[in-house]
């Protein structure tokens, strides 16, 4: 156990004032619970969940309350018994300020689980705890929430080399998975050990900064009264950002997952302690992911890190802290890569390891942004070998191409490059600029992708459909030329048979109806409409008229 | 309000650049030991013009006009400017030096960070190239009488004086022009203004910018990769040409320390926004300005190779970066290549 | 042997002829957006000058001086480099559409580029015997090349720079290759030097 | 003179001669450039530009038969990557052809609809499902927003409705870079 482990580390980092003491001096506390919680259905990547109640409804605590949409999904759960008063769109904890589809519960006080039983995952197919895990809620708690089934799968090899937790922490004032393994030790190495089971991982390798001794002490304490010899601490050097899932895994195996590419291809996989530990609580306690610890630090008389259940109010939970009076914001996560929150209103989440609370003086706004003089300071620091400088000069002239050139989706946003940037330019942010922008261009691709095939279907039917007129046509005639005696006789019978008739006046009337109509109903995007704009219409319209009556051999194939 | 991160680390360009121009004046020290105060007047003029030209084109650009000025990069450019003229050339030399790397080599193109030439090089390849007679006239050493160097610089001239050509340039005619016999040891030895090094005085100022460029080093300003591969290529490749022929080519010291080389190495080629980017990249850079400058100083119609030989690697410094991208995390069993 | 290097060096460096000689700016402001479109021009005019130099060589040297037709010289070098230019033009557009859109109205330009038929004539007026009249004018369609994609490469970073709305495209793309003359006029005296 | 002539008149025969078997031999199939202009076009198949379809339109530009800025649900960037593709200048949007507008997909009021199949027939890609007599609904994935089922349908009841934004498809925004006013500065 005691063998030493061989470090590889990584390119860049920073070292940031860490801030860390002020809330690992108290142990973790439960949060109380709240009067309402905000339940946010969308916790994880993936599908948003189908939402399982409605208002009125009562719910226990763990009851599922969102059931996962498809595989690439993850349940969510009641974090407390009571009464459903509202499945309705509540301001997100996101930075758009958006909201979205959350269950409101009102707490009834008396805390009453639903039934909990262990779940023998020696005993169920792999695809049948993966199910289960996915039912339980049981995500990254890291803070990119991706749903832990997925990843339990040991990919094409079958079976993994090595399993690593990470439990590095390199985000200043964040501190929840420091009290965490601290505390909580035992049960976040049984759950380490399931996922090793799961993987079929020879070793799990649990990778921690150096500037934690307690949770290093501690973790080897469980390690040895585990007796598991496949478990390794390892203590990393506290460099920002070591706690990168990438960053981690290079530096305790040497290995570089490239971006796009499943880490077990390359016999590494890697999980968040407090994901162990959920998985833990999920496997041997039968008790699905309803609350996480959380660390409230930044301009608060006392940091603190607390037990909170999904759905608490950010504000709830500042103001167990006592929060200074100068406070102006709440950022979710930590000040590097943390996102500020449109209001002190809204839920904790899964994605929460640390309310951030910020004040002018302790995070002052940035000095006015000046040109990028290219010296190369970010490219020093960059953690993924990037050329930073060259994909905000290209993204910040909208080139998104060339900046993609670059390998902007390699970016893992972690901040060091704004950080240490002498022009004081809001780098990330024109990174996340630009790759939404080209997110949402993809999406649009798609579309027009889509849209084409569906077009050319259409042409493609009609011209099917022609010939197939013509050929019935034809028949017809030859068929018509042989009845032409015969129908003869009967040649006074009338044109149109009384269906038709009836048919044809229902027509007439639906259309003497939409008549009267369209004098009173006017669609809302055609009224209140400036002369331009009416003469612009005017003009399209015309266009449009003439290339229908281009198109009209097209279209009379159809009638 | 900003978006994370939260915390910054306390730099500036402002700093960068001071830092730039404190690391310039044991250089200037020396200088105005050994040839007269006429290069304060020529920095005093050239930072003068250069804070007028930037303040009317950033208010012409409508950009807030304080703000950019204070970050110093027009002081460098000025005093970069001053420091490879003629410390006696006429006063409108100076400006229209300044006004061209100002206004045209770095204004036309976006301002600061954005100029793909050197804008100090940029002002003495195209005053060489215009008035090459006004910018060969250098102060003989010793000769630091300052009315006729005011003189010199604001009119009335009388150069006869206290003029002559620099060391490079007087070896280079003479190798060139002069009879077919003459060879590099005769001329060196023919006249004691070249020193023991690289020309008397010159060699002294040269070593004054290398202890600045130290200090960028130590300040972490600049990196090692530029200054090593410009000097150790001018090094080696003068030095293999002396060897293979002692009369006609003239060794690495004298190379190393005449002209620019001391200040091109740690504070001309190592400019970041026209210069490559990629740690390969930047070895390849300085390198070819290394060479260029040689052969410039050997085979051509310039006194200096410098400046010529910066620009045209400015030329080829994005091609150079496009080709020299460092391997991005995860993708580094790929061979580095077009990104 | 060393004095088919200098006219090689010579031509792409001390008098190359985008920089020095001012000869083919059209295309050279035209097709020097993007890396690419540069060099698939730089390789058109490479190949349509030196077979252009070549086949001028020839005409003159064997049909126009014996039957004391110099006068035909300019038509004749015209129409010859006109066939060329057509027959790289068919080529091109058979392997290489997108670069045959892209190249447009500068491919068939190429007859009318100032440097192709430029150098041929510079080649009777130097004297330069068969194998020197290649060497010249391919060394001055690699000159030309190389000035074509240097330019193309920092048109290519300039294009996010921040250029006064005024100076923006074609403008600033002349300061640009100002600048790039007056760094190219360094290698001045270079080809004197024996 | 005649030796002009003659030295002109092989010439001509020659490089003639040449030429003709080349483009014998180098001949052209197909246009491989209207698949890259299709590629760029947002397929709304709405016809602002002129054309019946967004393939009509690509096949005249190939042809240089219609100007790259007459699309405008691809918008400011689609022109630019029409000018880059085609190597030619970026123009602004043709004002004639329409205004660049926020997408939008169609939305029909169930209540108003007398199912005529009239849209449906309009619609270019088939995004609008019901038979006749029965209600329609527009199937809002698909629905490009190209406008076409707006006039056949008698009694007005489809209209646009802009696409909401949501935490799913919330974009950062550009940087808002902070220009100091220099008086400010200066104090």
């Amino acid at each position: 156990m005691n063998v030493v482990q061989k470090l590889f580390g990584f390119h860049g980092g920073v070292k940031p004032n860490y801030n860390k003491e002020a809330s690992t001096r108290l142990p973790i506390a439960a949060a109380p619970a709240p009067t309402r919680l905000v339940i946010p259905l969308h916790q994880s990547i993936g599908g948003p969940p189908r939402p399982l109640v409605k208002a009125g409804d009562r719910v226990l605590k763990g009851q599922r309350i969102g059931d996962a949409d498809g595989d690439v999904s993850s349940a969510v759960h009641a974090s407390t018994s009571g009464t459903v008063i509202g499945v309705e769109m509540r301001l997100m904890p996101h930075t758009s300020g958006l909201s979205a589809m959350c269950v409101v519960i009102e707490p009834d006080g008396r805390d009453e689980w639903v039934e909990r039983k262990p779940f023998d995952f020696r005993a169920a197919t792999p695809t049948a705890t993966r199910d289960y895990l996915r039912d339980a809620g049981v995500v990254g708690l890291g803070g990119a929430v991706f749903p832990s089934h997925l990843k339990l799968n040991a990919g094409k090899q079958g079976r993994l080399d090595t399993l690593v937790l990470n439990g590095a922490e390199c985000e200043p004032f964040i501190t929840c998975d420091d009290v965490l393994m601290r505390e909580r030790a035992d049960p976040l190495l049984r759950g380490a050990a399931i996922m090793r089971e799961m993987l079929e991982a020879s070793r799990v390798l649990v990778g921690i900064e150096d500037n934690k001794p307690e949770a290093i002490a501690a973790l080897e304490a469980a390690a040895k009264r585990a007796n598991d010899a496949s478990i390794q601490i390892v203590a990393v050097p506290t460099r920002y950002p070591a706690g990168g899932a990438k960053q981690l895994i290079r530096a305790l195996t040497g290995i570089e997952v490239p971006h796009g590419e499943r880490s077990t291809d390359y016999g590494v996989q890697c999980f968040n302690v407090g994901t162990a530990y959920a998985i833990y609580e999920a496997i041997e306690l039968g008790q699905p992911l309803i609350s996480r610890i959380v660390t409230v630090a930044g301009n608060v008389g006392q940091a603190r890190n607390y037990q909170v259940l999904f759905g608490t109010s950010m504000r709830d939970l500042v103001a167990l802290c006592s929060p200074l009076p100068d406070t102006d914001r709440i950022i979710m996560g930590g000040p590097m890569m943390g996102f500020r929150m449109p209001s002190d209103d809204v839920p904790v989440v899964k994605a929460t390891n640390c309310v951030l609370v910020g004040s002018q003086k302790l995070f002052p706004p940035p000095p006015p942004e000046m040109p990028c003089i290219r010296c190369g300071e970010c490219a020093k620091v960059c953690p993924a070998d990037l050329q930073p400088f060259e994909m905000y000069w290209f993204a910040r002239a909208r080139i998104f191409g060339k900046a993609q050139e670059y390998h902007l989706f390699d970016c893992i946003e972690c901040g060091c490059c704004a950080y240490v940037c002498p022009s004081r330019i809001p780098l990330v942010d024109y990174y996340r600029f630009a790759k939404s922008e080209i997110w949402a261009r993809e999406v649009e691709k798609e579309a027009a992708d889509e849209a084409r095939d569906r077009y050319e279907f259409r042409l493609l039917r009609e011209e099917r459909e022609k010939q197939e007129k013509a050929a019935k046509l034809a028949a017809k005639t030859a068929a018509g030329r042989e009845k032409a005696a015969a129908a003869l006789a009967e040649a006074e019978k009338p044109a149109r048979t009384p269906e038709e008739e009836a048919k044809h006046a229902l027509i007439a009337a639906a259309l003497e109806r939409a008549k009267a109509q369209k004098d009173q109903v006017h669609p809302e995007n055609t009224g209140n409409l400036t002369p331009e704009q009416q003469a612009e219409i005017a003009a399209i319209e015309a266009r449009r008229a003439e290339i229908r009556e281009q198109a009209k051999p097209h279209l009379r194939q159809d009638d | 309000m900003n978006n994370s991160p939260y915390f910054l680390q306390p730099a500036s360009v402002q700093s960068v650049m001071l830092r730039v121009l404190l690391a310039l004046i044991p250089g200037i020290a020396v200088y105005v030991w050994f040839f007269g105060a006429a290069i304060l007047v020529q920095i005093a003029l050239a930072s003068v013009t250069a804070l007028l030209a930037e303040a009317a084109m950033l208010k012409l650009r409508g950009k807030p006009v304080m703000m950019f000025l204070a970050d110093g990069s027009a002081l460098v450019t000025a005093w970069l400017i001053a420091l490879t003229f003629p410390p006696i050339a006429p006063w409108w030399l100076t400006v229209v030096g300044v006004l061209a790397a100002i206004v045209i080599a770095k204004h036309l193109y976006g301002g600061l960070g954005q100029n793909p030439f050197n804008p100090a090089m940029v002002a003495f390849a195209l005053m060489i190239v215009a008035y090459p007679s006004l910018m060969s006239q250098w102060p003989a050493v010793g000769f630091t009488e300052f009315l006729p160097q005011w003189q010199a610089i604001f009119g009335p001239r009388q150069l006869d004086a206290i003029t002559m050509a620099t060391p490079l340039d007087a070896l280079r005619t003479a190798l060139h022009t002069a009879d077919a016999r003459a060879t590099v040891a005769g001329v060196l030895g023919s006249s004691a203004s070249f020193g023991n090094i690289g020309g008397k005085g010159w060699e002294w100022v040269a070593a004054g910018y290398c202890v600045g460029g130290i200090y960028l080093l130590q300040q972490r300003i600049i990196t090692w990769h530029m200054p090593a591969a410009f000097l150790a290529t001018l090094f080696v490749i003068s030095g293999g040409f002396a060897l293979y022929d002692p009369t006609r080519f003239v060794g690495p010291s004298f190379h190393l320390f005449t002209g620019g080389a001391m200040l091109g190495a740690f504070f001309i080629v190592t400019d970041p926004v026209s210069g490559c980017t990629t740690p390969r990249g930047k070895l390849i850079f300085a390198a070819g300005i290394g060479l260029l400058t040689w052969i410039i100083r050997t085979f051509g119609a310039y006194p200096d190779g410098i400046a010529f030989a910066v620009l045209l690697m400015n030329i080829a410094a994005p091609l150079i970066d496009m080709n020299t991208q460092p391997p991005v995390f995860g993708h580094k069993r790929k061979a580095g290549g077009r990104p | 042997m060393t004095s088919y290097l200098f006219i090689i060096l010579g031509a792409v460096l001390v008098n190359n002829v985008v920089f020095i000689r001012i000869l083919g700016l059209c295309p050279f402001m035209g097709v020097s957006k993007k890396l690419e479109t540069a060099l698939g021009m730089g390789a058109a005019t490479t190949f349509v000058l030196t077979m252009a130099c070549g086949a001028s060589f020839v005409i003159d040297r064997w049909l126009l001086i014996p039957n004391q037709l110099e006068y035909l010289r300019t038509l004749s070098f015209i129409v010859t480099i006109a066939a060329i230019v057509q027959l790289t033009e068919l080529v091109i557009q058979k392997t290489s559409p997108v670069l045959h859109q892209v190249l447009g109205i500068y491919l068939p330009l190429i007859t009318t580029n100032c440097a192709v038929l430029g150098i041929p004539l510079l080649n009777v007026s130097l004297r330069h015997n068969f194998l020197e009249s290649l060497l010249f004018g391919f060394g001055s369609a690699m000159g030309f090349t190389l000035a074509l994609i240097l330019f193309a490469g920092l048109r290519e970073r300039m294009e996010a720079a921040d250029v006064p709305a005024h100076f923006r495209g074609t403008a600033i793309a002349m300061v640009t290759a100002g600048l790039m003359s007056l760094a190219f006029m360094g290698f001045a005296g270079l080809d004197k030097f024996r | 003179m005649l030796d002009a002539l003659l030295v002109m008149a092989l010439g001509a025969i020659v490089l003639g001669a040449a030429l003709g078997y080349a483009a014998v031999r180098f001949r052209v199939e197909g246009d491989p450039l209207v698949e890259k202009i299709d590629a760029i076009l947002p397929q709304t198949q709405c016809g602002q530009c002129g054309f019946p379809g967004c393939k009509p339109y690509a096949q005249a530009i190939a042809k240089g038969e219609a100007e790259i800025n007459q699309c405008p649900p691809g918008g400011e960037e689609g022109i630019h990557k029409l000018a880059d593709l085609l190597g030619r200048e970026f123009k602004p949007l043709s004002a004639e052809h329409g205004v660049e507008k926020p997408k939008a997909v169609a939305l029909i009021d169930e209540q108003t609809c007398i199912g005529c199949t009239l849209c449906i027939q309009a619609c270019p890609v088939d995004a609008i499902v019901g038979a006749a007599k029965q209600m329609h609904t527009v199937i809002a994935d698909q629905c490009t927003g190209c406008e076409l089922c707006l006039p056949p349908c008698p009694v007005n009841c489809i209209t646009m409705e802009p696409i909401p934004e949501s935490v799913e498809n919330w974009k950062w925004k550009y940087p808002v870079v902070k220009i100091v006013p220099a008086s400010k500065v200066a104090a």
